[in-house]
């Protein structure tokens, strides 16, 4: 796995020394670091249920296995930092402290989730807590958050930007355009690749010709470094750094945190390109048990003061399930609002073409009278109710084939193996 | 003839074409070790080898480009772009360069790729990832265009894509890829350019683009079972060549014209259609040539909202109704 | 009020703008040191310097996306690409990023920023460099879509764009940027959505877009000259918003439409137009609505060819005119 | 200029030492060299007349000071090998040995152009040659070439690519994405980085952070070296060994080479970001000259010879701009041909929407009875011939807005200062 860009944890785990090379940090901050792996933990846990019992839509991502990366890396920023990241997200927002409820409530599709159930598990956004957005297009946040970079420079302030992606979307051509940019314009941008090994089922081998991603960057400018991403010290160390070296001296830099993923690129995913040995191996370095075992073994806290926090995470995400169960759907009504802001703007234009003018035009008003319209779209929105309480079955069984043809296709997608 | 999924249907026409002629070869995400996204290359890689089914980085622009010049240099790339949505990425390649090299280049060489890609809403996706982009695709010159919405179709016409000497989009669909249907073994290739009436009727015709030939369908069996309105049902099954004929002479007949489309309505298919009609069959039109679209805005992922953006029967039964109302 | 070209007067509103507001700053290729490609940007490096003008380098989909963030970030860039063909390899951050950020995101966010770009061919650039996309921009809901067409207009709609709170594509026109005309000095922004009326007629309604807004005109001073067709001629000016009412006034009075665009035909601005003014005026049609539209065909280099392929007043004045022949 | 990665060349050169550091081969090979050189350099200065003529249209890229790389590298490849580049390409047509009487034609926009007048400057194109392609998007032509490539590959030749592009294209997405996918998949492709030290009229270190392009590539998997652009010699080395090493041990190379332009980015370049002097700097390093002042000192070739090989260019030339002078323009019926190939095609669709089918639809009758069509395509082109006689004025001279206003828009682009 580390190369000569292996960082001193991965040095000492390659040579068979499993010794901590970072001091535990005080015990409210430990506290607060198993906290927030465990409510990351859990939450994804209880999301991949939901999923299963169709309580959650589309494709869901998680997380687990990176949640060492994602806390060292996010406890590393300043108030007025930017996050953002990817599809893969949810530990992202909770660690920057978007409420479970809202979080899930998003899975939902309901109206109070993080983005209004417009977004979805693909699209969190957290504008208060500056938590700029999950994006569903690989490498499509790179060029985004070098702009919101250019913005923290322009208005001389001394936030900076931290932002995630996958080892897949070092491929993408906004990676190294984006990199490029941000050198030129030395801007305070910290990139952080999560490399979990994989971009979908394709293995890191198998997806770039240089595997050590800390590599990738250097010839456009910025320069790299390795963290090991399953040890949440390590990471906050070098992010840290990072971003350091990005605010004061306004050299952006790349960060690779490698880590892996233990579930399925998503819910839909078979995992057949990988062997279980694999991901049991990545297992035993599991970065919440290393940390606890850690802050036990040192007598910072006890194994009960662990549990107390893990069920204190898991009652958590019960309330947020509870929440998110309990939020109404967006109302129908607001289907069209938000497309554009709409103030001072000229009121007889078709902004949208659903939208009339007011002028009258022909079927409006046979339409409107008869209020057809929002009849329609009820009758639209009616098509949404049919799987809502049947489960889905498992991801891992053999593609549904073997299903009744009569089914709508809306409703199995999943087993269709949709999973990108 | 055998019953199989759309999804089977394709994988069929790629092991047939692969067999047949050696230069035919897959490249794209995922399409090797994962077998696809939607599993439409399963097996393929076990049956031809790394040589002939690729795995690429995600890098839409440059696996397309890429499409293009292993066609120029004589090979019949069928490149999967996992979903549309990540076809923003390369419509550079598209339009510039698979679009454009055989004319540009005063037919020196020829580009026969196929660009195949899965579309639509409906799987709670969202915003960035439920697009139908068809109206961008039949817009520029250059391209095929293929949008088929059956098992048989997406099957023939994909064996025809392959073998066409023209650079072609393969528009499939997500919510197809589980449909049963009849499909011919070892069939022919359907021709580009000709579409499918796939219900007879008098009073209106309705033309359903992509998923939506499926919902015309339910709408035509509606219409007469509770209004005693029949329908021509027509599936025009390839955007560019264009069959505008068969749709001429069907609303030529019935008089009135119902396009039901999954996209965005302002510069979609279905204006292109109502255009196409209003100047070549302006005599015989009884009613304005009707749309049913896709909502005007970025999809939602909440489910309620994402099934009210777009098109159900009960929407095209509406909008076929009223091209009886009084003008 | 002063006579400029169309170039200075998107300077003016570029300049006014920067002066005014500290957040409004512009990226893109060679705008600072070179004054871009169209001398656009002329002067302004020198009067604002580096930090707002800012020279990048080529990578288009970045450079839009870099543009979104900033403006997410709280500022107002506008981004010149140096000309539309080269946003192809942006629209990955124009549709998914730009058209889409704030709604997906429930209206946490705005994003204000400006993409200027000029379009059309007539140059002998050639296929690659000859684009007109303005259909592909209208049809994404989330953006406006500007296609100004004489100096005023360009400079009255600069300002409304960079003030406006959504994405605007602000589509300028290679050839209009030598056109002289009145501007008002220190004027203010026009409105988006408000179409304007260039001469008034009962006999039949030209729409003309972008750069055909002036052939459309011509082509009227001819059918008023040689034929005593009286027409009016309609100038849209942005096509999202759009002003349907003024066009679809000028046809209940004409009763015929003739709509002008310089781009492909299939799935074109005019096919939308012609959609939408049958949908709505069908009871006063007198003949189709009539599309005269660039060929069908990549842009050839050759100038006769190229001169072939874009529309001229004779092409409008036939299709005028076609528009009273016995259906 | 040159940093660690600088060749044997750049390295005497910086040192002050203008010792030639490869042996000149045969004086056949020299003669060809110069002739070719030369050949190119009598073509640009010609077609840049002709532009000011008003005899070509759209952009003029000129490659004078280029020539040593051109030739240099060209004369690397094998005859079945594949050749590809930018819209600065008149030298590679003709280094390639297309003849100049068709990349003339095409300039003028010609039916015996070699893109049949099609594509013009920016788009020649000869497949017997094996030159595939002047491409005018920056960038777009790199995943070409890598296809192409493949192309070779999978067929089992032993042909390679040398695909070529400036400086400038280094940044773009499409380059580090197509070194990536050329690495993994063993192509066998050399990528030729023309550094003339500008892309239009900014300069390389205000568009690339990293300025030793030899190193922008090898994140990506793919080594990087340098070259002397200046020298032929130099570049033919450094590329013949790229090639060696791409096609037979399967490992794609670039070759970064360090050259200038001596004209502007295009005839519309006012060139007002770089000094007289910087210009005459780089014109003292004259591939053409240095390379004619090795042969006659060492007395392979005589000045009378070389005058020989220079008069005979420029007669090539005048017999290629009497030969383009001649050539009819492309015939407006065939305005439509070759969009789509037609073999085996449903013949009553709409491939195009200007084509109708043979139903005739309402407007056909009239028109077609007429050959209103056919009008009104001669209408259009008549629109062709106005300014084909008037010369343009110079590109130096400032811009048009003295011009009269009156003058038709399409007419005074170049005075309106459009560059691309
Ligand atoms: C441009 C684009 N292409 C393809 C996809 C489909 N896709 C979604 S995630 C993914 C793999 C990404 O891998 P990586 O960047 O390593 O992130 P990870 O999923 O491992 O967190 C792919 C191919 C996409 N969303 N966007
Ligand atoms: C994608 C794209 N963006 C912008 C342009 C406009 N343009 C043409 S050439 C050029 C500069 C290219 O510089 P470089 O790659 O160094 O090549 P050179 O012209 O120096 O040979 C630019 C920006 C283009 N043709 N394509
Ligand atoms: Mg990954
Ligand atoms: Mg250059």
């Amino acid at each position: 796995m580390a190369t000569e860009g292996a960082t001193g944890a991965e040095k000492a785990h390659e040579a068979g020394i499993e010794q901590p090379i970072h001091d535990l940090p005080g015990e409210d901050t430990c506290r607060l670091i198993l906290q927030k792996m465990l409510l990351i933990r859990r939450f994804e846990e209880r999301a991949g249920e939901m999923y299963a019992k169709a309580r959650i839509g589309g494709f869901l991502h998680l997380c687990i296995g990176e949640e060492a990366t994602i806390v060292g890396a996010t406890q590393a920023l300043a108030d007025g930092d930017y996050l953002m990241s990817t599809y893969r997200e949810h530990g992202q927002a909770l660690a920057r402290g978007t409420e479970p409820e809202r979080v899930m409530a998003e899975l939902f599709g309901k109206v109070d989730g993080c983005s209004g159930g417009r977004g979805g598990s693909m699209h969190l956004f957290d504008f208060e807590r500056r938590f700029l957005g999950g994006y569903g297009i690989v490498g499509g946040s790179l060029p985004l958050s070098a702009g919101v970079a250019l913005a923290a420079d322009y208005g001389e302030t001394e936030d900076a930007v931290l932002s995630m992606m996958g080892d897949g979307a070092t491929n993408q051509g906004t990676f190294s355009e984006t990199m490029n940019l941000a050198a030129l314009w030395s801007l305070p941008v910290v990139f952080l690749v999560i490399n979990n090994q994989f971009g979908m089922g394709t293995s890191l081998e198998r997806h770039s010709a240089v595997t050590d991603l800390s590599q990738k960057s250097e010839g456009f400018g910025v320069p790299g470094s390795r963290c090991d991403g399953m040890d949440v010290l390590d990471t906050h160390a070098v992010v840290s750094d990072a971003l350091r070296c990005a605010r004061e001296e306004r050299k952006p830099q790349l960060v690779e945190a490698v880590t892996y993923r233990y579930r399925g690129h998503s819910m839909a995913d078979p995992e057949e390109y990988r062997s279980k040995e694999e991901v049991e191996e990545w297992r035993r370095r599991d970065p919440i048990n290393n940390f606890r075992q850690r802050v036990t073994e040192d007598g910072m806290l006890s194994d009960d003061d662990v549990e107390k926090l893990d069920s204190e995470a898991q009652e958590r995400i019960e309330e947020a399930v509870e929440f998110a169960e309990n939020s109404p759907f967006p109302d129908l009504a607001a289907l069209y609002d938000d497309v554009y802001v709409m103030e001072g703007s000229s009121p007889h234009a078709w902004w949208l073409v659903d939208q009339r003018s007011p002028e009258t035009h022909r079927g409006e008003a046979e339409r409107e009278a008869g209020d057809v319209a929002q009849e329609l779209a009820e009758a639209g929105a009616a098509y949404a109710g049919e799987d809502v309480t049947s489960e889905r079955r498992s991801r891992h069984t053999p593609r549904g084939d073997d299903q009744g043809e009569g089914e709508p296709a809306e409703e199995s997608r999943d087993e269709e193996g949709g999973a990108d | 003839m055998a019953e199989v999924r759309y999804r089977e249907a394709l994988n069929q026409a790629l092991r047939e074409e692969m067999q047949a002629d050696e230069s035919v070869f897959i490249m794209g995400e995922d399409v090797g070790v994962f077998q696809g996204a939607f599993k439409v290359t399963a097996g393929l890689l076990e049956e031809f080898g790394e040589k002939r089914v690729r795995d690429t980085p995600i890098s839409e622009n440059t696996i397309v480009g890429m499409g293009v010049g292993a066609a120029m240099g004589g090979l019949r790339p069928v490149v999967e772009i996992m979903t549309i949505n990540f076809s923003l990425l390369a419509m550079d390649q598209i339009v510039n360069s698979a679009a454009s090299i055989r004319y540009m280049f005063n037919a020196q060489v020829k580009v026969p790729l196929v660009i195949r890609m899965p579309q639509g809403g409906g799987h709670q996706l969202g915003p960035t990832h439920s697009h139908s982009l068809e109206a961008w695709f039949l817009h520029v010159p250059g391209l095929l265009v293929a949008v088929p919405s059956t098992p048989a179709d997406a099957k023939g016409l994909l064996k025809a894509a392959i073998r066409d000497d023209n650079p072609v989009i393969f528009i499939e669909h997500e919510a197809l890829y589980g449909k049963k249907g009849e499909v011919p073994e070892n069939g022919e290739p359907l021709r580009f350019g000709e579409a499918a009436v796939r219900r007879e009727g008098d009073d209106v015709t309705i033309v359903g683009v992509s998923r939506m030939a499926a919902t015309a369908l339910q709408a035509a069996e509606t219409l007469a079972a509770e209004h005693e309105v029949e329908a021509d049902v027509i599936d025009p099954r390839t955007l560019r060549p264009l069959d505008l004929d068969t749709i001429l002479e069907s609303v030529r007949k019935t008089n009135r014209a119902v396009i039901v489309e999954e996209g965005w309505p302002h510069g979609g298919v279905g204006a292109n259609f109502a255009a196409l009609i209003q100047e070549q069959a302006f005599d015989y039109l009884d009613a304005p040539v009707a749309r049913v679209t896709g909502a005007d805005i970025p999809m939602p992922y909440s489910k309620p909202l994402e099934q009210a953006a777009f098109p159900h029967e009960e929407h095209v039964v509406q909008a076929a109704l009223a091209t009886f109302r009084d003008l």
